[in-house]
């Protein structure tokens, strides 16, 4: 395991109409390893999570890909630099069916204008045929090969949550930011959903991993970050996290009564 | 030169007030419902014309003002029971849309039972024009603002003394809060679009005296009020009302002091020129949006 | 559509088309089918907005304005040649619709409405203030029709292979368009803004070029519209027109290019078979009466009843 | 989709061949009129009026063509809605599917200008109520076109003649933000420079507007002798109040938009001294009785009052476009070649709006003489002093 820093975070802070809902916060998330994420309801992960995705701006502090500072509110920049993330609630483009829904995913691999769409260049649409294998193949991997011509809105929610995944990953992203991923799937799902993101970070991708589901994360995770009212509670491994004892006092007591 | 000052002041306040009655029906239906109604300036004109078939069939001003102003406030409150409720869930510009539909079906019914002349309607009361300060203000020009006045003092009334106008006061401020502390938010919702009937049909009412009643009067008025709407932030009525006269005068002393050919532009250029200072931050107040 | 199935439909719409004249030879048919021809253009650019970008536009009637306009001084003051004048006036509606965009495409929802509402009032204030460029209310005669060599395109029939081909062709680049990764961005766009921000897509500047592509639809429409009455003034491009545009794509169908063309031809064939109609019922009416109460009436309706449009109503499982 | 586009064009076929099925071999006239829309006020009276001269030469018989057979007369009304490719629409559809021999209207002169092109390319006479010069100017270019009320620089050029007679030579000018209001400031303009008057200040509102208290402030301001307001009701009777209302003495004229009883019933007692230039229909009755047009007046004044309310100019206009038709039919038939230069070789036609005589430089055939100063007298219209 490197030790290298992929993200770095510095004092970073967020403020909702006064009230503190992330402060003064300092981590990093190491390359290639998979850091969780927890602590309870309003602790703030959701905002981390976006502010690191550019989709909030933070009031104060700074973000750190590689050692260098991450676009303040532009997503699509911050996609850019090698970012995918799902959402707590799945958000479905509409009518899509799941092959578009996955190949939006990989809308950053394309290159082509609207000039060549519009006349349908030979360039474009070998560059279509690329977009659409590759993201067979992020399908295919997911388990979800099957489901490509339906239409994306219409699964069952389990396999949403995956084809949520499948539209991240299909990006080729350095760095993943899951919000729940396992929300809603039951056992067996999980357990797939578990293999799927070891695989994922055994293939170079960092992964940081937002989840209510205690034995999912500390299974899973190679360092834990325990969020509480906005504030670092503690930073570990996930043995330590399950011995740390303010850990154990404020959420892991409260989950296991 | 001040005397001409003192009459584009005077006008503009007079075009300001009426302005301001019709952004108010807007703020109190986007507070609530976060819906433009696009048809709010046929209210307006359904109020004009109201005034003027029940002052040719000989009734009084009084009664006229009165009976015009509850049809058309139940004009309102169907087109919410009717139209606007079986949208309740969909998206603003689908409801957006849904009423232009009811502003041109509004338009077109009143063309075919009113036709295309303009109609006068008698003044409140009759006489010659005041001088205030070297500005001449024609009697119906003091019947509206003081009919403004009226309004603006009983809305007050209504919003911060009495249970239904706190309950609209908090659904405006967060509907979701208020269904949980027992307001029925689709109840709130028929009041509102009750209200801004009612209030659309006073602005006609006062109106029509000075400005005649056509069919197609809506359209114009309401747009300006929309615009004074915003220009308050489209949330807070005492803004709106503000905004209407800042508008009306504005348009005044643009037609007296620069030129007349852009006059009726002044208002649209303030509309932009309002969203985009929303959105560059430069305004001291935010234009609710959708939550 | 598959891409070969869109270009075997548009060829097949494109012969007939091309026979079309042999078939009819009322004049009054044919001009409607131009009109309907020019109003689909601008509705497909407007559907384009709506349907792909999420956002509606009260003032597209001001780029169909801006296309009529520009190739129509070129040509009648200034003597510049015809499609010159038209690629001129369509590079124009193009620039308008950025430039205006820019800035009004950082509104969401309403705001935006409302501010291309104003756009579109502020051109008109314009077409009849600046008389010295534009005729100013009473219009500009002595607009040339457009010529290949000997041949003018200045009959229905003829306008109509102008006017008809002009829409298959924009049917086929848009359609295109919305099958490519832009497409499916824009879909994903009016899906979920936020995901598709997070799969890297630049929503803001994908929604001002489907905006600046709509412009420059409609301003390709407005300067054939200028071409074939010989005649422009500003009258019919007010807000009424902007707001006709929306009911078009609203009683097709939103999100469908096709839904626009229907919603075109719909909302002409019923102006017109209402005048046909009216004389019988009523003398005293005129049929323009009607036909406001009647375009709010079918407005409404759709949005309760079938916001998916007659193509939708097509598409739904039976 | 082909199949939609085949269930329209036939559904536009239907329309037309429904209008074809008539039995007998009537004589056809289209119309096109602005029933609708900004133009109505005009376009309805004119309606009236043709709807009136069908029945009444229908209840005379029909038309006497060429064969020396009566013909009925048929109508065929359609409405523009003020709008121009509704024009246009309109209009092919009289030519292509119902027939007609020529065409009358439209009402406004947008969409009179608007299907020049088509009447001119499809050779069927057109004889329009609108007011714009440029309409059948130059009349060479414009070989089917011909109009009926007076154009803007004869009627412009009547009110410049009066205000110079009575030395009022600094003059405040304001209209009404389209083409009608355009038109008459361009002409004023020209007519006034001429004359040598000058115009102080120069002002325009809108036809919605509800106030123009801030426009006249300007013009209160510069003190001219005399204010000509050209628009419209209810924009005209607007300013007609605002300007009593602001005190302002100077005499006040308008235009020849005015000559309907709405614009004083509108504007009440501020109406009383206005002066406008118009036809002489309004004052039929107090014309002398050696004018040439007395009688015709007098006679249209009577079947329009007994039927519609009050006279008003704008039915005149189509009163002598739908007889000029009629005449030409009665020489040529159904030819419309033939027709075009009936109408054309037209002289000394005595009609509503003034006596015509056209030739093949002049397609409006008036001058001068067909137009007055004309001022409201206690609600009443009065020749001016």
């Amino acid at each position: 395991m490197t030790t290298s820093a992929l993200l770095e975070a510095r004092g970073l802070g967020r403020d909702f109409g006064g009230v503190a809902a992330v402060r003064g916060l300092d981590f990093h998330v190491a390359a290639g390893t998979i850091k969780a994420l927890i602590g309870p309801n309003g602790a703030g992960k959701t905002t981390l999570l976006s502010m690191i995705a550019g989709a909030l701006p933070p009031s104060r502090g700074r973000l750190l890909l590689d050692g260098r500072l991450l676009p303040v509110g532009r997503p699509h920049a911050v996609a850019a630099l090698g970012i995918a993330r799902t959402f707590q609630l799945v958000r479905p483009f509409g009518e899509m069916s799941v092959l578009e829904t996955v190949m939006v995913g990989c809308h950053r691999c394309g290159r082509s204008g609207w000039l060549a769409a519009a006349l349908r260049s030979g360039a474009q649409r070998r560059e279509e045929d690329a977009l659409r294998e590759r993201a067979l193949a992020v399908l295919a991997r997911m388990g979800l090969a099957a489901r490509a011509a339906d239409v994306a809105c219409a699964l069952p929610y389990g396999e949403q949550r995956l084809v949520e995944v499948a539209r991240a990953l299909a990006a080729g992203p350095r760095l993943l930011l899951l919000d729940e991923p396992g929300a809603g799937l039951d056992a067996t799902e999980h357990a797939r959903l578990a293999t799927m993101v070891r695989a994922i970070r055994d293939e170079g991708t960092t992964i940081l991993l937002v989840d209510h589901h205690m034995d999912f994360v500390l299974d899973l995770a190679d360092e834990v970050l325990v969020l509480n009212y906005g504030e670092k509670l503690a930073e570990d491994t996930p043995g330590a996290i399950r011995r740390h004892p303010a850990v154990v006092a404020a959420y892991l007591g409260e989950e296991a009564a | 030169m001040g005397e001409q000052l003192a009459q584009y002041l005077a006008s503009g306040l007079v075009v300001g007030g009426i302005y301001a009655l019709i952004g108010l029906g807007f703020v109190i239906v986007y507070g609530v419902t976060r819906i433009v109604n696009f048809a709010q300036g046929e209210f307006v004109m359904l109020g004009a014309l109201g005034m003027v078939t029940l002052t040719a069939r000989g009734y009084g001003v009084g009664t006229a003002f009165v009976v015009s102003l509850l049809a058309v406030a139940t004009v309102g409150a169907l087109l919410e029971r009717v139209a606007v409720r079986p949208l309740r869930r969909a998206p603003a510009l689908a409801v957006l849309i849904l009423t232009i539909g009811a502003s041109i079906a509004l338009r077109g019914a009143a063309l075919l039972s009113w036709g295309t002349d303009p109609l006068a309607v008698p003044a409140f009361s009759a006489g010659p024009p005041l001088v205030v300060g070297g500005a001449v203000v024609v009697r119906q020009g003091v019947w509206v603002l003081a009919v403004a006045a009226s309004v603006f003092a009983a809305l007050w009334w209504f919003f911060n003394r009495t249970y239904a106008g706190t309950a609209v006061r908090a659904c405006a401020v967060n509907p979701r809060a208020a269904s949980l502390m027992g307001i029925r938010v689709d109840r709130v919702s028929l009041l509102a679009w009750t209200l801004s009937g009612a209030l659309g049909a006073t602005a006609g009412a006062v109106i029509a005296p000075i400005t005649y009643a056509t069919y197609d009067m809506g359209l114009m008025l309401g747009l300006k009020g929309f615009v004074a709407a915003v220009l308050g932030g489209l949330a807070s009525p005492p803004a709106a009302i503000a905004g209407g006269f800042a508008l009306g005068v504005l348009e005044s002393l643009a037609a007296g002091l620069v030129s007349s050919a852009y006059k009726d532009a002044v208002a649209f250029v303030v509309l932009i020129a309002v969203c985009l200072a929303q959105v560059a931050g430069w305004l001291p107040w935010r234009v609710a949006q959708e939550s | 559509m598959a891409a070969r199935q869109r270009v075997m439909v548009l060829l097949g719409a494109a012969v007939v088309l091309a026979a079309l004249p042999w078939v009819v030879h009322s004049r009054y048919v044919l001009a409607a089918l131009v009109f309907i021809a020019l109003n689909a253009l601008a509705a497909v650019g407007l559907s384009l907005v709506m349907g792909f970008a999420g956002q509606v536009s009260l003032g597209q009637a001001a780029f169909f304005a801006v296309g009529a306009y520009v190739s129509g001084v070129l040509t009648a003051t200034y003597g510049c040649n015809g499609w010159l004048a038209v690629v001129i006036a369509v590079a124009a509606g193009a620039l308008t619709a950025a430039a205006i965009g820019l800035p009004i495409f950082r509104l969401s929802g309403l705001l935006l409405a409302m501010a291309t509402l104003g756009f579109g009032i502020i051109v008109y204030y314009v077409l009849v203030n600046w008389a010295a460029v534009t005729g100013g209310p009473s219009g500009l005669t002595g607009v040339p029709p457009l010529t290949v060599g000997a041949f003018r395109f200045d009959s229905d029939a003829r306008m109509l292979w102008l006017a008809g081909g002009a829409l298959l062709g924009v049917l086929w680049l848009a359609g295109n368009l919305v099958d490519s990764r832009i497409g499916r961005a824009l879909r994903a766009v009016h899906g979920s803004e936020a995901a598709a921000a997070a799969a890297g897509i630049d929503t803001a500047r994908l929604k001002l070029g489907v905006f600046t592509l709509a412009g420059a639809i409609t301003a390709l429409a407005g300067a054939l519209y200028a071409h074939y009455l010989t005649f422009i003034n500003p009258s019919p491009f007010g807000f009424a027109y902007s707001v006709e545009l929306v009911v078009m794509v609203v009683l097709g169908g939103v999100a469908s290019l096709w839904g626009a063309v229907l919603g075109a031809a719909v909302i002409v064939a019923l102006v017109e078979t209402l005048r046909a109609a009216l004389p019988l019922v009523s003398a005293s009416h005129g049929a323009a009466e009607y036909e406001i109460a009647l375009f709010g009436v079918i407005l409404m309706l759709f949005m309760i009843f079938l916001p998916t449009g007659l193509v939708g109503l097509a598409r739904r499982p039976a | 989709m082909h199949l939609l586009l085949m269930l329209l064009i036939a559904a536009l076929m239907i329309g037309g061949a429904q209008a074809r099925a008539d039995a007998q071999e009537p004589y056809r006239i289209g119309a096109v009129f602005s029933i609708t829309g900004p133009g109505s006020s005009l376009g309805i009276p004119e309606r009236d009026t043709a709807l009136m001269l069908e029945a009444d030469i229908n209840a005379r018989g029909g038309i006497k063509g060429p064969d020396g057979r009566l013909h009925p007369l048929k109508i065929v009304i359609y409405d523009d809605a003020s709008d121009e490719t509704k024009a246009v629409l309109a209009a092919k559809k009289l030519i292509d599917e119902d027939k007609v021999t020529a065409i009358v209207g439209t009402t406004l002169s947008g969409t009179s200008l608007a299907i020049l092109d088509t009447v001119q390319k499809a050779e069927v006479p057109l004889i329009s109520c609108a007011a714009a010069a440029k309409i059948v100017e130059p009349a060479a270019e414009r070989k089917w076109v011909f109009k009926t009320p007076q154009s803007d620089h004869l009627i412009v050029g009547v009110l410049v003649d009066y205000l110079k007679a009575k030395g009022l030579t600094r003059v405040a000018w304001l209209n009404v933000d389209y083409a009608f209001g355009q038109l008459g400031w361009v002409e004023f303009e020209k007519a006034a420079q001429t004359a040598g008057l000058s115009i102080p200040v120069n002002e325009k509102f809108g036809q919605k507007d509800v106030d123009m208290t801030a426009q006249l402030t300007r013009v209160k301001a510069a003190a001219p002798q005399a204010v000509v307001v050209w628009s419209i009701p209810p924009s005209a009777s607007i300013a007609t109040r605002n300007y009593a209302d602001l005190g302002l003495k100077m005499p006040m004229f308008q235009s020849h938009g005015v000559g309907n009883k709405k614009f004083v019933e509108l504007a009440g007692p501020a109406a009383n001294g206005v002066m406008f230039p118009a036809g002489k229909l309004l004052v039929a009755e107090q014309l002398a009785d050696n004018d040439p047009q007395k009688a015709v007046l007098l006679a249209y004044a009577r079947d329009f009052e007994a039927r519609y309310g009050p006279r008003n100019t704008f039915g005149g206009h189509a009163w002598d476009a739908v007889q000029l038709a009629v005449r030409g039919i009665e020489r040529a038939g159904i030819d419309r070649a033939g027709v075009r230069a009936a109408i054309e070789s037209t002289r000394n036609f005595v009609g509503i709006s003034g006596v015509f005589d056209f030739s093949p430089t002049d397609h409006n055939g008036l001058d001068r003489r067909a137009a007055m100063m004309i001022q409201v007298v206690d609600g009443q219209w009065k020749t001016a002093k």
